[in-house]
Formats: structure tokens, sequence, C-alpha cells
């Protein structure tokens, strides 16, 4: 039971504080915890992003080109003041343009292509025929230019029990995340700071 | 092609590589550019009877090349596996040929030895693996811009009833028969999240409609931003439906930004003023487990709409109504009345039938024995 | 002119990151390979943006004596000041002072946090989860298998419960969030496509 | 929230007390149930098993603290497995979280099987907007990763030699707690055709299963469960088959609880009805 174990179990403790009601000792909890977490993804980002990939190659090499993105990078940064904020629209066309232009090809080949390859099965067996369907029919669920009526409608109303199935699937999954969490908060409790369990 | 193979004892390599006996076996060794690249790099591939036949004799593979002009000596590119049947040299010149030879040799001395035709290198302007993914970013591009001109144009579309949009308008109206206001939230997404704007659009159609009904409507922030925004899509909307004076500004307001403060804060609020109706409509994250079971104990009707699968799964068993993902946007633009994104609508659902068709087609080939059809649709 | 330059720049770059896709030769790799790792540093910035919009904001409450809030304010900046200074001053590595801030304060912390959903789950499950209709009914049997399919306790009370879990997740499960993924993704070839002509301008936000 | 109305206070802080000794009580008796290694957690391993000794493995931490109940035990499996068999592994991480996280693991795991830095193993850090990041190694990873984590060349490490994109990897191991992993079958496994193995959280197993189903994804190891299943494989008992007890009873409890929940309301209505 070190000094640094006993100080992670009292804020563990605080925080589960909140099971009783909203308080000031989770409140307090929750504030270093915002003020920790920012710091560390600020020193993070400088230090593993800012520093190697632009101050170096900028400064220690002298490639000059780098210059570009640091001027595109302190116009974003001027997002944070009032009277140059739309400067900051340039860098940001470009990070969403890029992230525009890779995201077509991706979505094409990894969520269309490959899936529908993956759906075209010999419907040679239950399972198959039943993807095949649930596939068709979620499509017709999603499909918004005609009324869900007749053989239609049928079709779309599969497709709402097709995604209940996943959606109770994904419930059930999420259920056992969150307990899971739990588990880990108790075995460090009980074990790594009081000795209980092994 | 042609190749020439050559048994020889190792105590003599070096000598008989002077003096290569050539010997035309079956197509053993083959050579080429590398094939949809930037340059810089040949492919060897190596294989036939030959070698099918004594590769169990030896152990050690080197694969060595020559630049043909220099007549230089052989340099080592690489040591591999004997196993092994296609090597990438990734450090050639582009457009200076090149000679490879493979070299088979055992311990005791026996080696085996291949030689390829001289080959170049080059770079590639297109890539012909991705042929399909072209011919796929062609068809969306021309029907969805002929639909969305289409709907720039004047041109309507229709759009199917969607159940959880009338759900609201009723649920407006029950909340004004019992007296009781209507809460509304966006959840924790930042302002630019698609979802959280899809939110205001469905955000001023419900505050017109409490506009004309006088029916409180009460909507806490956990973004400072979206707070902003809200209360001025409110107070517009209240303002286009003739009643400014109706809008309490104290009713759309910011709460906190800290995830659990703000549904325990929204969880008060509710116990406290028992809202007939909840609309939880935008970016949703684990706080909406607790904003819909109490929601749910106080008997309010609940409708959510938002894009997470994982908080859906939640909602649609604490809720009474619900939009799931694409539905939602469509609601959404439905609401907002973009020729946009309506012509965007109907330009995927005619994107969704080439889908749909294309996989039954497939499927039907497929059980037919037929498989071409769907050997279109590899990826690389 | 503040709106063309922007949709200029997204244009250009979108245009050339699609069409680069196509495209092997050295040249367009070299300028691709470029772009990426403008795009990185240029996003670097933007991370940092959020937190100094944070910190602007605590820093302007933490000096208003009048704020309830100020005293946590007050923390948050602190806390904030504590990582960059041991962080960029004494480094970031293991043995750190910044390490052990991470270790025993911040993932504790966090993961204690979203282990509280535990609880919550637990009370919307006796106060919340209703089959208030045959949607939902089918959404609590599939989540009753899974959940139960997918722990030891499944196997114990009858082996067919795996089995039928296994099923679910691979068949109709796995489909519809196929159909869900075929959506998205022609929505997102959609709005990408619009973002690069210009048409969707939503992001460069109001006025 | 619960103190605006009496009665909610009792419902709900018994059934908090419920779900704490439904977790507490198995972990402190230890009834060890069977447990049952899924196929998907399989493919994994024998993915991993098939591999060559000195292949090349990354290993990215695509993950925040949150999670660290389920990520940890699921990437201590994964390293002990990589490392026993020999294999070169690089670390990375595309959330910033992730990145002490994994530098920890690396160097614990490491060092347990007395494995030497920059030559069995590296780390070279964060890099932000993940699609780019993916993206940018696969034309060149000592480009994208000048250094590593503590700011040291990374060229001068043994391991980096040889190594200069996805061609030279056999697997990335996405450690993930939202949709990295699909980012990586996004941009890593359709564009280079690298293989991809998603170790995630239980929450997004189920987005994962239309990618194991077209094969874009060699297998899939999700939450504590996946974790305790790769100990099972690997013979080695760690917190997450520990863990597997409390799961189970706290599955049933949420089921008992939604249960009685729903048989009140019925009746309820029944009541009503009538």
């Amino acid at each position: 039971m070190d000094i640094s174990t006993t100080i992670a179990a009292i804020l563990t403790l605080a925080i589960y504080s909140f099971l009783y009601r909203d308080n000031p000792v989770y409140k307090t909890a929750e504030h270093i915890l915002l003020g920790v977490s920012v710091g560390y993804f600020v020193v993070i980002t400088i230090s593993n992003t800012i520093i190697p990939k632009l101050i170096i190659p900028l400064f220690v090499d002298g490639e000059l080109i780098y210059i570009i993105p640091a001027l595109l990078g302190i116009a974003m940064l001027l997002r944070v003041t009032k009277q140059f904020s739309h400067i900051s629209r340039i860098p940001l066309a470009l990070i969403i343009g890029v992230g525009a232009g890779i995201a077509i090809p991706a979505y094409m080949q990894a969520h269309l292509i490959a899936q529908m390859k993956a759906t075209m099965l010999p419907l040679s067996n239950i399972s198959n025929i039943v993807i095949i369907i649930a596939v068709l029919s979620v499509l017709v669920y999603f499909f918004f230019s005609r009324k869900h009526e007749g053989a239609f409608g049928v079709t779309a109303k599969a497709g709402i029990y097709f995604l209940m199935i996943f959606f109770g699937s994904t419930f059930g999954y999420t259920v056992m995340a969150r307990i899971s969490l739990l588990i880990g908060r108790i075995q460090f409790l009980l074990g790594d700071w009081l000795g209980i369990i092994r | 092609m042609t190749d020439k193979v050559l048994y020889i004892h190792k105590p003599f390599l070096i000598l008989l590589i002077l003096t290569l006996i050539p010997f035309s076996a079956q197509a053993a060794i083959d050579t080429y550019d590398t094939p949809n690249d930037g340059g810089n790099s040949i492919t060897v591939t190596w294989g036939g009877e030959v070698i099918a036949q004594s590769r169990d004799k030896f152990t050690s593979l080197d694969i060595q090349r020559q630049k043909v002009a220099e007549s230089a000596g052989w340099e080592t590119a690489a040591v591999l596996p004997v196993t092994d049947s296609v090597f990438v040299d990734d450090s050639v010149k582009d457009n200076i040929p090149y000679k490879y030879r493979i070299v088979f040799s055992a311990p005791e001395g026996e080696a085996l030895i291949f030689e390829s035709e001289p080959v170049k290198s080059s770079p590639q302007f297109f890539n012909t693996k991705r042929l399909n993914v072209l011919i796929g970013v062609i068809i969306c591009c021309v029907i969805l811009f002929y639909y969305i001109y289409e709907s720039r144009k004047g041109k309507k579309f229709y759009l199917r009833p969607i159940g959880g949009l009338q759900a609201i308008d009723d649920a407006v109206g029950r909340a004004t028969e019992m007296g009781k206001p209507i809460l509304y939230s966006a959840g924790r997404g930042k302002m630019q999240r698609v979802a959280t704007i899809a939110s205001m659009n469905v955000l001023s159609s419900v505050a017109t409609k409490t506009a004309e009904y006088n029916t409180p409507l009460i909507f806490p922030n956990s973004e400072p931003v979206v707070a902003a925004v809200a209360q001025e899509v409110v107070y517009e909307a209240y303002l286009k439906a003739g009643h400014p004076d109706r809008y309490n500004p104290d009713d759309v307001f910011y709460l906190t930004d800290s995830q659990f403060g703000y549904a325990a804060a929204v969880d008060g609020i509710m116990v406290r003023r028992k809202p007939a109706t909840n609309l939880f409509i935008g970016t949703f994250e684990a706080e909406s487990l607790i904003l819909a079971e109490t929601g749910n104990s106080i008997g309010a009707i609940q409708i959510a709409g938002t894009d997470s699968t994982i908080q859906l799964a939640f909602f649609i068993v604490a809720c009474d109504y619900f939009l799931i993902g694409e539905e939602y946007f469509a609601a959404s633009g439905y609401l907002s009345k973009d020729p946009m994104v309506l012509g965007s609508l109907k330009g995927q659902d005619w994107l969704k039938i080439i889908v749909g068709g294309a996989i039954i087609l497939g499927a039907v080939l497929e059980t037919a024995g037929i498989g071409f059809f769907s050997k279109l649709f590899g990826i690389g | 002119m503040y709106r063309r330059i922007p949709l200029i720049v997204c244009f250009i770059f979108g245009a050339f990151m699609l069409i680069q896709f196509f495209v092997p030769h050295r040249v367009s790799t070299e300028f691709y390979e470029m772009t990426l790792e403008w795009a990185q540093i240029i996003y670097a910035f933007a991370l940092l943006v959020g937190a100094l919009m944070l910190m602007k904001h605590h820093a302007v409450n933490a000096t208003r004596k009048s704020s309830d809030d100020r005293p946590f304010s007050i923390i948050v900046i602190a806390g904030i000041a504590t990582m960059c200074i041991a962080g960029l001053i004494w480094g970031h590595g293991e043995g750190t002072v910044f390490n052990w801030f991470f270790q025993n304060v911040q993932a504790p912390m966090q993961s204690t946090m979203f282990s509280l959903l535990a609880f919550f789950v637990a009370s919307a499950a006796f106060r919340g989860f209703r089959a208030r209709n045959t949607q939902a009914i089918f959404l609590l049997i599939a989540a009753t298998i899974v959940m139960l399919g997918r722990v030891p306790i499944g196997e114990l009370i009858s082996p067919v419960i795996p089995q039928v879990a296994d099923w679910i997740l691979n068949v109709p499960s796995m489909a519809a969030r196929r159909g869900i993924y075929i959506g998205i993704a022609l929505g997102s070839i959609a709005t990408s496509l619009r973002v690069i002509l210009g048409i969707e301008r939503t992001y460069l936000g109001g006025s | 929230m619960a103190e605006a109305n009496g009665k909610r206070f009792h419902t709900r802080h018994l059934i908090f007390l419920l779900m704490a000794i439904a977790v507490v009580l198995p972990l402190i008796f230890k009834p060890g149930l069977p447990l049952r290694v899924t196929k998907e957690v399989q493919d994994i391993y024998d993915y991993i098993e098939g591999l060559p000794e000195e292949s090349v493995v990354i290993i990215s931490f695509d993950h925040e603290a949150s999670s660290l109940p389920e990520m940890v035990p699921m990437a201590e499996a994964l390293l002990r497995h990589c490392f026993r068999k020999n294999l070169k592994v690089c670390g990375m991480a595309l959330l910033a979280e992730g990145t002490s996280v994994g530098d920890a693991n690396l160097r614990r795991i490491g060092a347990e099987y007395n494995k030497e830095y920059g030559e069995d193993y590296i780390f070279w850090g964060f890099r932000p907007q993940h699609e780019v990041a993916i993206l940018a190694l696969g034309e060149d990873i000592t480009r994208e990763f000048k250094t590593d984590y503590t700011g040291r060349p990374i060229s001068g490490f043994p391991i980096m030699q040889g190594l200069r994109n996805y061609q030279n990897v056999a697997a990335v191991i996405s450690v993930g707690d939202g949709d990295i992993p699909i980012y990586w079958v996004n941009y890593a496994q359709a564009r280079y055709g690298v293989n991809i193995i998603p170790a995630i959280t239980a929450v997004m197993a189920t987005t994962m299963y239309p990618f194991l189903q077209s094969e874009q994804i060699v297998g899939l190891a999700a939450g504590l469960k996946g974790a305790a299943e790769y100990e099972k494989l690997l013979n080695r008992t760690g917190l997450a088959t520990r863990g597997m007890d409390a799961q189970s009873t706290a599955h049933v409890l949420i089921i008992v609880l939604i249960a009685i929940g729903n048989i009140i309301m019925f009746r309820q209505r029944g009541g009503k009805r009538s």
C-alpha cells in the first residue's frame, strides 16, 4: 500500500461519492481530472507532434518549406481571438478538404465494394440467406423516396427488426463493457490498494 | 522469360559465375516492372518444376542483380528462405536495365542458378487495381450531382413520412393539453458536429410549435456555443410564429460541461418541472442512460434521435419513439427544406438501389457457380 | 474574400487527395506525403485551440470573484499548469513527474468515472428499460442472449445459449450493421463530394 | 439527482449496492466458472502463432484512460504472445492518452521477456488525426516518426532496419476503445492490404462483425472477455480471467433487474386497464 496507490485510491473513492449524489468532493475530483487531462493533452501534442514534426525540421534541419504549415498552424490558433478568427478558416479548410479527399476512396473500398462483395453469397444455407435479406431490408428501411407500404413496407418492417437485433447485441456488449470497467476498479481497490484479493 | 539453369559445386561458384553455360529449362524465373507503383521497383518471381523438385535439397536462396549497361559484377539484393517464390526489389533506379538471378545453394556445395532477361522499372500514372473504385466514385458523382442540381432548380422530391417526426408533433400537442413543459436536450456534442447541426433544425421546428401553443420549452445545454446558437434559433422561431413575447430566455441556458454533472442537473430539472415530453435530439454519450431513465420514471413521453448506435440501443428501450441515424438526418433535412440535402438524399436512394441490385445479382450468380461478377469487387 | 480562399484551398487539397488515390506516380506520392504531414501539423494546432478555449473560459472564471464555480476553475488552471510545467520541463517518459500524475491521478479517476456507468446501467435496467413494443422486445431478447452467451455462466445454463449468441452476432446483427455501414458510406461520400466542391459550407461556421 | 425525490433515493441506492455486491463477492470467492474460447479470438491467436520469428508487428494504443480496465489486460495478453513468439513489436498511439499507457505496457511486458528496447521493441509515440497518420505510415514510417516517444532519432535503432512501410509489417494490432480500429480497416487494410487485428472494448464489438465476415480483419478480441479468452490460450491467468466470474454474476443481476422492472410495469398496466 504505497503512497501513490493510496492517492489513486482516494481519488477513485472521491469519484464514487457521486453515487450518493452530486457533491463538492466529486466536483473537486472532477475538476482536478479536467485540469490534469487537458495539461496532459497539451504536453503530448507539443512534445510528440509539434516538436518532432515542425520545430525540428524547421529550426534544426532548416527545411524552409515547413514555414507554410507553421504559418497555417499559427493561423489556426487565431481562432481563439474574436478579431482574427476568420483567418483560421484557411487551415481549417485544408484539414477538411484533405479529410474529405481521403474519405471518399476509403469508404468506397472498405464500406461499399468490400462489403458488397462479402454479401454476394451463394444462397446455399440459411445463414447466407438471412445475411442477404437483412442487408437488403435494412437498406430498404433507410430508403426515403418511397412510402413504406405493400411489399416494400413489409421489407422495411423486416429491416427494423434486424436493426433491433443489432441494437440488442450492441446493448448486451455495452452493458458488458461498463461492468468490466467496474470490475477493473474493484480489482484495483481490493487488490492493488487493500491487498484483500489477489 | 527464357532462363538459364545450372548445377554447380560451391568451390567453383566464383569461377563459374564468369562462364555461365546457358541452360534452357521451363519458365522458372520471371521479372517485370512492379505494376501500379511509383517506380523504383522490380518484381522477381520464380517457380516451375525444376525448382519444385529440387527445393528440399537446398538451404539458402540468394537473389542477385546486375546493371546490364555497366556489366558490373553481381550484387546480392536479398537472402530469402528457400520456400519463397517472389521478391520485390524496391532499391532499383528507373529506366535502367537490370538482370536478376536466383541462386539456390546447399551446404554440400551444390547450387542451382537461374538468370533472367534484362528488365526496367518505371512509374505508372494509373493504378489499374483501383479501377473499380474510380467507377464507383464516378457513379456516385453523376447521380448525386444530378439530383442536387435538379433540387436546387426547384424540383420537389417526395420524402416518406418519418414516424418519429410525426410523434414530435403529437407530443407537443400532448404537452399543451396537459399544461406541462417540453424538455429538449441536444446532448454533449460540439456545435460543428453534423448531429448537433441537425438538432438545431429540429429545435427550430419544435420551437415554432411551442410558440403557437404557448407551451414552455426548456433546453439545458452542456456546450456554451450550442447554448448561444440555440437561444438564437428558439427566439427566431418564436418571432416567426408571431409570438416573440412568449419566448423565455431563461429556459434555454448553459448548464455545465461536466458529463455526469450535466446529467444530474437535467435529472433535477425533470423531477422538479415534470415535463410531459422529453426530446433527446443530437449527439449523445454515456449520459443518455441517466437522462432516459429519469424521464421514464416521471412518465414523460420520450423521443430520441441520434447517430450514435450505442446510445440508440439504450434509447430504444427507454423512449417511446426514436429516429435512427440516417433517418434522423433525413428528418432534419426534411424540416430544414434545404434543397441540397433533399437532392442528396434522393441521389443516395438511387445509389442504394444500385448497391442492392448488385448484391442480388452477385448472390444469384454465386449460387449458379459463376464467380466473375463478385471478383470485380476485389480491393487492392 | 474570406469565404472564397478557404473554399479554393479545400477544393485544391480535397480534389488532389482524391485523384492521388488512383495515381501511383512518384511526383503525386511526394506531394501526397507532404500534404499528409502538413495536415497533421495543422491538426495539432487545432487540438491546442480546443485546450486554449477551455483555459480561457476557466481563466476568466477564476478571476471573477462573484462566480460560484471560481474555486473549481482555479483547480482546473492549477492542474493544467502543473502538467505543462512538469511535462515540458522534465519530460514525459517513464519515471517523470508528468508520468506519475498520469498514472496515479488522471488514469484512475478517468476509468472510475466511466465505471460509474455500471451502476447507472443497473438502475436503468430496473427503472428504464421497458419492453414497450415488439421492437423493444426483440431488442431485449437479443441483448439477454448476448449478455448470457458471452460470459461463462451462459455455457453453464445451456451450451445452446453461446451458440445462439454466436449466430446472432455473426448473422443477423452483422448484416444489419452492414446495412447501416452501406448507408453511412453513401452519406459520407455524398457529404465529402459536396465539401470538396464547396456546396457544403457548414464547417465554415456562421457569419 | 436523488435529493428531489425521497422515494427514488432508496431504490436507486439499493440497486447500486446490489451491483457492488454482485461484483465484489465473486472477486473474493473466485468460483472459477469454465471459459469457452470463441473462434474470433482463436483466429487472432492462430494468426500470431503462425508468424515467422522476427516478423514486425505494430501495436497501436488507440484508447483513452477511461477504458483502461478493458484495454490493459488485452494489450498485455497480445504483447506476451508477440514477445513469446520473438516478434519485433513497434508501439504507437493515435489517441494522446494511449501514449503513456502504451509506453508503460511495452516496457513492463518487454522486461518480463528480457527484451531490449530498440532491438526487440520500440515505442514511436503519438500522432494526431488518425486517418492521416495511418496513411502516412503506409508510405514511409521513418518520415512519419522521425524520433521515438522520448525524442531519440528512430533510424538509429536496429529494429528499424529494413522497416519502411506496411509492406514490411505482418500485422497491425489496434487496441482501441472507439472507432479507430475501423479507421485502420478503411485506410490501412483497404489501401495497403495490411492485416488488422482489432483488440477492442466490448462496446465496439458488434460494429466490427461485418469486417470479420468480409475478412477485412484477422479476428476479433472484444472486451475483458476477449482478453480472458486470450489469457486462456496463453495458459496464463491474469486480471481478465479473474474478472470473468464477476462479469457473469453482474450480467445475471442486470437481466433479473430488467425482468422485474418489466413485470412491475405489466402489472401496473394490467391494473390500469381493468
